[in-house]
């Protein structure tokens, strides 16, 4: 281990080290000085991606770096995951501050928490092995159980933690037999030499194609893709809206990462048996997760059943296995990301002093009451309906691009279908807070920062769509699309 | 000079004044109905003079695109923001800067609530349709296409009557499943050439197979959008539920969308399908006029009846654009197929007035009485002569009557059909007979007769405000019927290059 | 003042005057609208007058010019234009003159009506429509003043818009006008389709060439193209012409003011189909078998409905039956050729039928608008000089010697005579029997309304509305501005067939515009025959039809002057016959049950069953539905336990493997 | 002789017994913890039979980290355990079911 390459993980080190000083710092802090904690996680945030976007390992058309005996990799996909990671957070870190503060859960721990699972999502992102992948992995588990059993007095919450756990752990053990699989058939951890061995003896291991598909699983479960999103609504229901926010964003774009890193770098040569799975992982989810999400009053499980739909999405980007293919699902995850914390951060705008909003009804005439936050929540739904000009339409044309330049129209025709169910009930979102009277009168108001976070945030549906270009670019050179 | 120079911007002026002066209303018109209004009227007047010289400045000699503008936008994807017009989009721009005026006008009193949404929407729509016309580039037309549903949708929703979230989630869902279909097929498209240029796509040959898929992809955007038998049940809904403004603008613009859809992408660009399919078409639209003009004549609401009819009118678009292929089979040439193109286009432009116009009159109606139902009318001429003079006016351009607009149009195309089929013709021509029925049926038990009920009774008839936007709309429908030249002399050389670009097989 | 210029004022001004009257109603006032309007239709008459002195001089040669080109299309030239020959100039005297003699009177007759200003302005612009078709150069103007006189026409019916039975009228006027001019446009298409052109100079000169030219209709059929064009365009002319199947809106359209059925539904309008299929004569000639139709459907036409005309009550509606017949006749003429005599029929009918109207709407003034004659009687002390002219009106309708209806119809039943068209023989038969017929029904409505008892009442403390047959006070001879026009008509009732029977018949004054084939030229043959006017009438008490005429009188005489008793006699003894007459052989009752209930019905079934049954409820909403049911129970799969997530984790698991195995190469 | 196939099938057999243990177990939730060590052990015992006929030491590397996060994981799941206990007083399975549809 020399210097060079620690500097390589100069934003993991930093995020680790603020992670413990926060720790620390909060144990001499009192009560109402608090907010120095989200001061200084703030600042743990956009430090992070200053360093993050220094990037000076990218020299004489050098595309990736790797570090820690090729456990590490830097590469510009990795960079701009971890880049938005950090916008999303410090998003993430802003509306749940409200909320905390609401319901008097404002503790250092969250904070804590929260950056040990961004620091997880950033190995994951840049895992090159096997083992980087599980510990990143394992992070972000680890952290986000306590999370969700945040609210130590929530039975809902501690019933939502245990499912997760449960399950997550059952997802881990899979992912883990499958490693254990491919470790065996390659006789290595680190994904381009499995690559490489794969291709020297070629791809009809009957072991490999057994590892594979536990591999599978696992990055199903961790994008919550159907038959392995059941904890999703229930997590998300269950949980603090100020931990959905995180869940819902964040980790999917690990797990994006975790997907191609996996599924390209080191199954590249398996594509033809994972391209079926996940093509019919992907139709189930878009077709249940929207025709469940359906049937929802509370806007958290419906949000999460729109989740798992979005997943089926960024599956579809990621099937055919193109390198625009996996720069679309990169753009999907990213503008997913965007567009869900926005919604939850509306979810939360709405919830009054100790009393949650989670009912649809809670958004009725909410033009009324505010047409500005209306307007902002009209962008997210309309955008994650795919409604042009929003970005969440670019999201799925790319995707549907990659699908069709596959040749594979008839899943193309089957999303679009299930889209447009789906549209259904991001309107009826719409039609609560636009065609209906307002059930109580009571202005909403937010904090400047709160407020100024949102607005951000709608500009970026809208802008992240209109002027999408850079976006674009920026996802599909990662590529070398 | 000045107009040189201008020529360069126009068509981004066009779509962007309404677009930003849409937030300008939204922002300075909160709690300020009056300035809403007010600045709503002058950005949509602004919008109207600019684009005077779309009329005046058009080189009718040509069918090539005139006002270009080429920018690149999205560059990984080849997107290019790509505005122009020729004889087809002009027209039809000139509708959309003309009703964008009549709209702020129509909804000055009648909107009460949240007025400066109610503004800002519209002119969100102004913006988004006239780039749907001059979208030249495949994904930038998507765009627009698309984005025009959400100020619409939320104008059924906000504004309308009491069914209005059934009508507008229809309304919404039904385009919206539409048009994905068409995505699939401009996405095809785009991968086939590597680009979005819609122009470079007329000329792009393609199998058989790929264009009857892409043709059944354009048709169910269209079809929807148009809208044509049997995927039209969302229209009278959508209308009977909007407020006046929204059916104006739904009836007099965003059907010809789907006319204009037909136009610029299904024929160039998949002519050979076309041809192979056009009995479905034409079928579909014979089936529009004849069934859907018995349909109009079972209503009981009026605007509801407006709006079958209104179906029934687009029946002769869809008709006028697809017989060509049918005198191509039968005579190998296209004489006559000009008349049938044309005739589609002004019947577009003057159903646009025709429909608006009556939507209008039932506005004028509605905010008196708070009826659409045509039982709680009669004898409205008794108290209202001026008004009723519009109607029956307007009722009668509806039938067909000559020397209004709604003449010309069914005209050119009975013509034409003639020229393929006599039963094509026999059917078309049956709605000289339908559409007098239901129209002048309607007259006859809402505008004469004695006076029903006191409400009628207590009518006042239309103020100076009404009759302005009624009178202009009178005039309009006479010069469009008794002066169709400038018009057709738009139209003529972009139909010329159309037929002579349909009639060659793309096949590869 | 170039010609152009002279035409285009003949239409313009009526139609000024109809917009000043119309518009500006408020500004103009009553004086105003009816100056306007007279001085509009007066100066085109003037003109329409000196066009034909011109014509008469031989200084004028046939007009042909365009004057507007309203559109250009697929090189197909659709245009305004005149065409000015002599048989144009006579309908414009005609129409112009009449329309002339209707607006003075109306000034009587609406004196009291609210709607003063709209009546002039639409008879004005009813002028202007007609002049526009009558003097079309081309098809595309020719069908715009067809419909433009049809929408004059509903206006006018229903004109009293509260009254149910007028606006009823006025929608079924103009829907059966349309179910003709669905005909019509076909025609027209057709006409394109093989000429290539809309003009009439044109379109006549390649007549000959489309002979053999033939119209194949998918579903096997191979139709004579020539015979096809013409069949349409005469159904075109049913409607306006109002010919069975097509009549049943004529007689209804006397709900409308008098004035206006005396202009357009006796005078003008009316007669505009038989106009255009003499203007059509080229095409016409060229098919024997669409002049088989015409004939046969204006012989049925002058039958029938002269006979529904004897069982009538309301004097208009009497009058609008004679309409119909003499319609017949004049459509008979055509379809043997005898273009001319129907021409000359048209014009001398324009001026005594006219008169007929305009003497009516007097009787109906004086009778405080009290139209049921059999509460009429002995007005001939109260009203002389409607009485008079009303003679003479009916004398002229008989075709009493030397009257102008004697001279055009003994002219057209010797043609009927003449001809050997198939069928000719049945159209002979129903033109000669239609004289007995016409001269009952004529003299009837004499003596019902002049003579004999006085069957009304004069009552002086009447309410508002007396029951029929009371009158608030005696009725009056009307005022001058009424019976002027009586007299003005009068006059050519008497003289105008007796004038112009040479030059209209026999001296080619329509050669210019007519073309008649010599194998079909009846009228040829009758010249032969021709030895003068005078001469023909005093021939006539030679022929059958005088003494049909007379037989009618006498029966009329001796039935309602003599013994009223016998028309209920006969009425008891065949109900049967009656009852049909009565019921105007159900047309009304069969049109109204099939087509207009008929078509709602059907729509009223399309909308519920098929429109918001199946495609809205089923195909749409049902698919929303069955969403919704499926997802109901998609959703059911989320238990809650944790051990069924597991499991379908696992179920997930072996779903992979299952679709490895599958899919594995 | 034992070969590596017959360390698989042990590895097989037991993270099957875990799997079924998870989803027919319907009672106590501290046996679903019992049966993911379980399913961590078959891992481990994967991981170190490769390791060993491979000749390669990466195996058992890994799993020192998996024993690690598995105690981890141990200690969080138990929490969770006794946070759900405080608030519902039951850890029966059969009984979390609050969070369904």
């Amino acid at each position: 281990m020399n210097g060079a390459q620690m500097l390589l993980a100069a934003p993991e080190f930093w995020v680790l080290v603020m992670a413990c000083v926060i720790m620390i710092v909060d144990l001499f802090l009192r009560e109402e000085r608090r907010g120095i904690i989200h001061m200084l996680a703030m600042l743990t945030v956009i430090f992070a991606a200053i360093i993050t976007l220094r990037a000076d390992y990218l020299v004489d058309g050098v595309q990736s770096v790797t570090a820690f005996k090729n456990s590490f990799i830097r590469d510009p996909m990795g960079d701009v995951l971890k880049v938005f990671s950090f916008v999303i957070m410090g998003l993430v870190f802003t509306y749940s501050k409200f909320y905390l503060r609401s319901f008097k859960l404002f503790r250092a721990d969250f904070y804590t928490l929260s950056l040990f699972a961004l620091l997880g999502v950033m190995l994951l992102i840049s895992a090159n092995s096997m083992l980087m992948i599980y510990l990143g992995l394992e992070l972000i588990s680890l952290s986000v159980y306590a999370l969700v059993a945040f609210d130590r007095d929530s039975g809902r919450g501690s019933e939502s933690a245990m499912k997760y756990f449960v399950l997550g752990s059952m997802a881990s053990g899979m992912l883990l037999y499958g490693m254990s699989m491919i470790y065996g058939a390659t006789g290595s951890l680190v994904l381009p030499d499995i690559a490489e061995a794969i291709h020297a003896q070629g791809s009809d291991d009957i072991l490999l194609v057994f590892g594979l598909v536990f591999v599978v699983v696992g990055i199903a479960f961790k994008f919550g893709v159907v038959p392995f999103h059941m904890w999703i609504p229930d997590v998300y229901e269950g949980a603090p809206p100020a931990t959905v926010l995180f869940i819902s964003s964040v980790p999917k774009l690990a797990a994006f990462a975790m997907a191609y890193r996996f599924l390209s770098s080191g199954l590249g040569d398996l594509h033809i048996h994972w391209q079926a799975m996940l093509a019919s992982l992907a139709v189930l989810s878009i077709v249940l997760g929207n025709l469940a999400a359906i049937m929802q009053t509370n806007i958290k499980r419906m949000l999460a059943y729109s989740t798992i739909s979005h997943m089926g999405f960024v599956m579809l980007g990621l099937l055919p296995g193109t390198s625009f293919g996996f720069g679309a699902s990169m753009y999907y995850v990213i503008v997913y990301g965007v567009m869900s914390v926005a919604s939850f951060g509306m979810v939360i705008l709405l919830s009054a002093r100790g009393v949650e909003a989670e009912h649809l009804n809670d958004f009725k005439g909410l033009n009324q009451r505010n047409p500005f936050y209306a307007a902002i929540m009209g962008l997210v739904m309309f955008s994650m309906a795919g409604v042009p000009p929003m970005v969440g339409f670019f999201a799925k044309l790319m995707v549907l691009k990659a699908v069709v330049e596959a040749g594979m129209m008839w899943l193309a025709i089957t999303a679009v279908v299930f889209a447009v169910i789906g549209a259904f009930y991001y309107l009826r979102v719409i039609k609560y807070m636009y065609f209906d009277e307002p059930e109580n009168e009571t202005t909403i108001t937010a904090p400047v920062d709160f407020g100024a976070a949102l607005t951000l945030n709608g500009i970026m549906i809208l802008g992240l769509g209109v002027f999408s270009s850079s976006l674009i670019a920026i996802c599909m050179t990662s590529f070398g699309a | 000079m000045m107009n040189g120079t201008m020529n360069g911007f126009l068509l981004s002026i066009l779509i962007w004044l309404p677009l930003l002066g849409s937030v300008a209303v939204m922002v300075a018109g909160a709690h300020r109905p009056t300035m809403a209004k007010g600045l709503a009227l002058l950005i949509s007047s602004a919008a109207f003079l600019l684009g005077l010289p779309l009329f005046f400045s058009f080189d009718t000699s040509t069918a090539a695109m005139q006002f270009v503008e080429l920018r690149p936008w999205i560059e990984t994807f080849n997107i290019q923001y790509y505005l122009g017009v020729d004889g087809f989009s002009a027209p039809l721009i000139l509708l959309t800067l003309f009703f964008g005026v009549l709209v702020v006008i129509a909804g000055w009193r009648s909107i009460q609530k949240n007025v400066n949404q109610y503004m800002a929407a519209f002119l969100v729509m102004e913006g988004l349709m006239i780039g749907v016309f001059c979208a030249l580039d495949g994904l930038l037309f998507y765009v627009f296409f698309e984005a025009m549903l959400i100020p619409m949708f939320l104008v059924i929703g906000i504004w309308g009557g009491p069914r209005r979230v059934y009508a507008t989630i229809k309304f919404f869902l039904y385009t919206f499943l539409g048009s994905v279909f068409m995505l699939i097929g401009l996405i095809y498209l785009y991968i086939q050439s590597g680009t979005w240029d819609i122009l470079a796509w007329h000329e792009m040959p393609l199998s058989f197979n790929a264009q009857k898929w892409l043709f059944l992809g354009f048709l169910a955007a269209f079809a929807v959008k148009i809208p044509m038998f049997p995927v039209h049940t969302w229209l009278p809904d959508a209308h009977v539920e909007a407020p006046t403004g929204g059916s104006v603008i739904l009836a007099a613009i965003m059907l010809k969308i789907g006319g204009y859809g037909f136009i610029r992408f299904s024929l160039p660009i998949t002519p050979d399908a076309s041809a192979a399919l056009d009995w479905l078409v034409i079928g579909l639209s014979l089936i529009a006029v004849v069934y859907i003009g018995f349909v109009a004549l079972a209503q009981q609401d009026m605007k509801k009846l407006i709006a079958y009819s209104s179906i029934s009118h687009m029946g002769f678009v869809t008709l006028g654009l697809f017989i060509a292929f049918a005198i191509y089979r039968n005579t190998g040439g296209v004489s006559g197929a000009a008349l049938g193109v044309e005739g589609a286009m002004v019947q577009m432009i003057s159903h646009g007035f025709i429909s608006g116009a009556l939507f209008l009159t039932v506005g004028v109606l509605y905010d008196r009485v708070h009826s659409r139902m045509i039982k709680d009318y009669g004898g409205v001429a008794n108290t209202m002569p001026w008004f009723a003079l519009f109607a029956v006016f307007f009722l009668m351009a509806n039938s067909g009557l000559p020397g209004t607009s709604g003449f010309v149009g069914e005209f050119m195309v009975i013509l034409s059909s003639f020229q393929a089929n006599f039963w094509f013709a026999f059917l078309a021509a049956l709605t000289l007979i339908l559409g007098a029925a239901y129209s002048l049926w309607l007259a006859k038990r809402v505008i004469f007769g004695a006076v029903t009920n006191r409400e009628v009774q207590n009518l006042q008839d239309i103020n100076s405000r009404e009759a302005l936007v009624l009178g202009t709309l009178a005039v309009a429908i006479l010069v469009v019927g008794l002066w169709p030249q400038p018009l057709v002399d738009m139209l003529q050389a972009s139909v010329d290059h159309l037929l002579q670009h349909i009639v060659q097989s793309k096949v590869i | 003042m170039s010609l152009q210029t002279t035409l285009l004022l003949i239409p313009l001004l009526p139609l000024g005057g109809a917009v000043l009257a119309g518009l500006f109603r408020n500004q103009v006032g009553r004086v105003g609208s009816h100056t306007v309007t007279i001085l509009g239709v007066g100066l085109s008459f003037a003109l329409s007058a000196w066009i034909l002195m011109q014509q008469i001089n031989g200084t004028l040669e046939t007009v042909n010019i365009s004057v507007y080109t309203w559109m250009i299309s697929d090189g197909i030239r659709f245009q305004v234009g005149f065409l000015i020959d002599h048989l144009t100039t006579l309908m414009m005297c005609v129409v112009t003159f009449v329309s002339l003699m209707v607006h003075i009177y109306t000034i009587g007759y609406m004196r009291d009506d609210p709607g003063y200003q709209r009546f002039f302005s639409y008879i004005a612009l009813f002028t202007f429509s007609m002049l526009m078709l009558v003097m079309s150069n081309n098809f595309m103007q020719l069908f715009f003043g067809w419909e433009a006189v049809g929408l004059v026409s509903y206006l006018l019916i229903g004109f009293w818009f509260n009254k149910e039975s007028a606006i009823k009228a006025n929608l079924k006027a103009f829907l059966v006008n349309r179910v003709g001019d669905f005909g019509f446009l076909l025609g027209i298409a057709a006409v394109l389709l093989t000429f290539d052109t809309l003009d009439y100079a044109e379109v006549f000169a390649q007549a000959g060439t489309a002979v053999d030219q033939t119209l194949s209709v998918p579903g096997g059929m191979e139709w004579n193209m020539l015979t096809f064009i013409c069949v349409c365009l005469f159904i075109g002319a049913m409607g306006k012409s109002a010919q069975a199947p097509l009549h049943v809106w004529l007689p209804d359209s006397m709900e409308g003011p008098t004035p206006i059925s005396a202009l357009i539904h006796a005078a003008t309008m009316v007669t505009a189909g038989i106009f255009m299929v003499a203007r059509m004569s080229p095409l016409f000639e060229l098919s024997d078998a669409a002049l088989s139709f015409v004939m046969l459907t204006g012989a049925v036409t002058a039958l029938s409905m002269g006979l529904i005309g004897i069982v009538q009550n309301d004097v208009k509606r009497v009058i609008a039956y004679s309409t119909l017949s003499q319609l017949g006749y004049m459509t008979v003429a055509l379809g043997v050729s005898a273009y001319s005599a129907a021409i000359f029929h048209l014009m001398t009918h324009a001026f005594f039928k006219a008169l007929l109207f305009l003497g009516a709407g007097s009787v109906i003034i004086a009778m405080h608008h009290e139209q049921d004659m059999r509460y009429m009687g002995g007005l001939r002390k109260y009203m002389p000089v409607t009485w008079l002219t009303a003679w003479v009106g009916t004398l002229a309708l008989v075709g009493f010697p030397f009257f102008a209806g004697f001279y055009s119809k003994d002219a057209i039943i010797e043609a009927v005579a003449d001809s050997h068209r198939w069928g000719s023989s049945v159209a002979y038969f129903a033109v000669v029997a239609g004289v007995l017929i016409t001269a009952i029904y004529s003299f009837r409505l004499l003596y019902l309304t002049f003579h004999g008892k006085e069957r009304f009442e004069v009552i002086h403390d009447s309410g508002d509305h007396p029951p029929s047959g009371q009158l608030a006070h005696a009725p009056k001879e009307s005022p001058l501005v009424v019976t002027i026009p009586l007299i003005l008509l009068a006059i050519p009732s008497v003289v105008i067939g007796w004038m112009t029977i040479e030059p209209v018949l026999f001296g080619g004054w329509l050669e210019d515009s007519i073309f008649v084939l010599d194998k079909n030229n009846v009228l040829a043959e009758l010249g032969e025959h021709f030895h003068g006017a005078t001469a023909m009438a005093l021939h006539s008490v030679n022929t059958l039809p005088f003494w049909l005429m007379i037989t009618g009188l006498a029966l009329a005489t001796l039935i309602y002057l003599i013994r009223p008793s016998i028309a209920d006699t006969v009425r008891n003894r065949v109900p049967f016959l009656y009852r049909l007459l009565d019921n105007k052989y159900y047309f009304d009752e069969f049109y109204q049950k099939f087509f207009a209930h008929g078509s709602v019905r059907l729509g009223r079934i399309l909308w519920h069953k098929a429109d918001a049954g199946f495609i809205d409820n089923g195909m749409v909403n049902g698919s929303a539905r069955v969403v919704e049911w499926v997802a109901a129970r998609v959703r059911r799969w989320q238990t809650g336990f944790l051990y069924d997530y597991a499991f379908a984790m696992i179920i997930g698991l072996i779903g992979i493997l299952a679709v490895w195995v599958m899919m594995a190469p | 002789m034992l070969t590596l196939a017959h360390f698989l099938t042990l590895g097989a057999i037991l993270f099957s017994l875990s799997i079924a243990g998870i989803f027919i177990n319907r009672k106590n939730i501290i046996i679903l913890l019992m049966c993911i060590e379980l399913m961590l052990l078959a891992v481990n015992m994967n991981f170190v039979a490769f390791s060993r006929f491979l000749g390669n030491l990466d195996g058992q590397i890994f799993v020192f980290f998996i024993l690690t996060v598995a105690a981890a994981e141990a200690g969080i799941g138990l929490a969770i355990l006794v946070v759900l206990f405080r608030n519902r007083q039951t850890i029966n399975v059969a009984e979390l079911d609050d969070l369904k549809g």
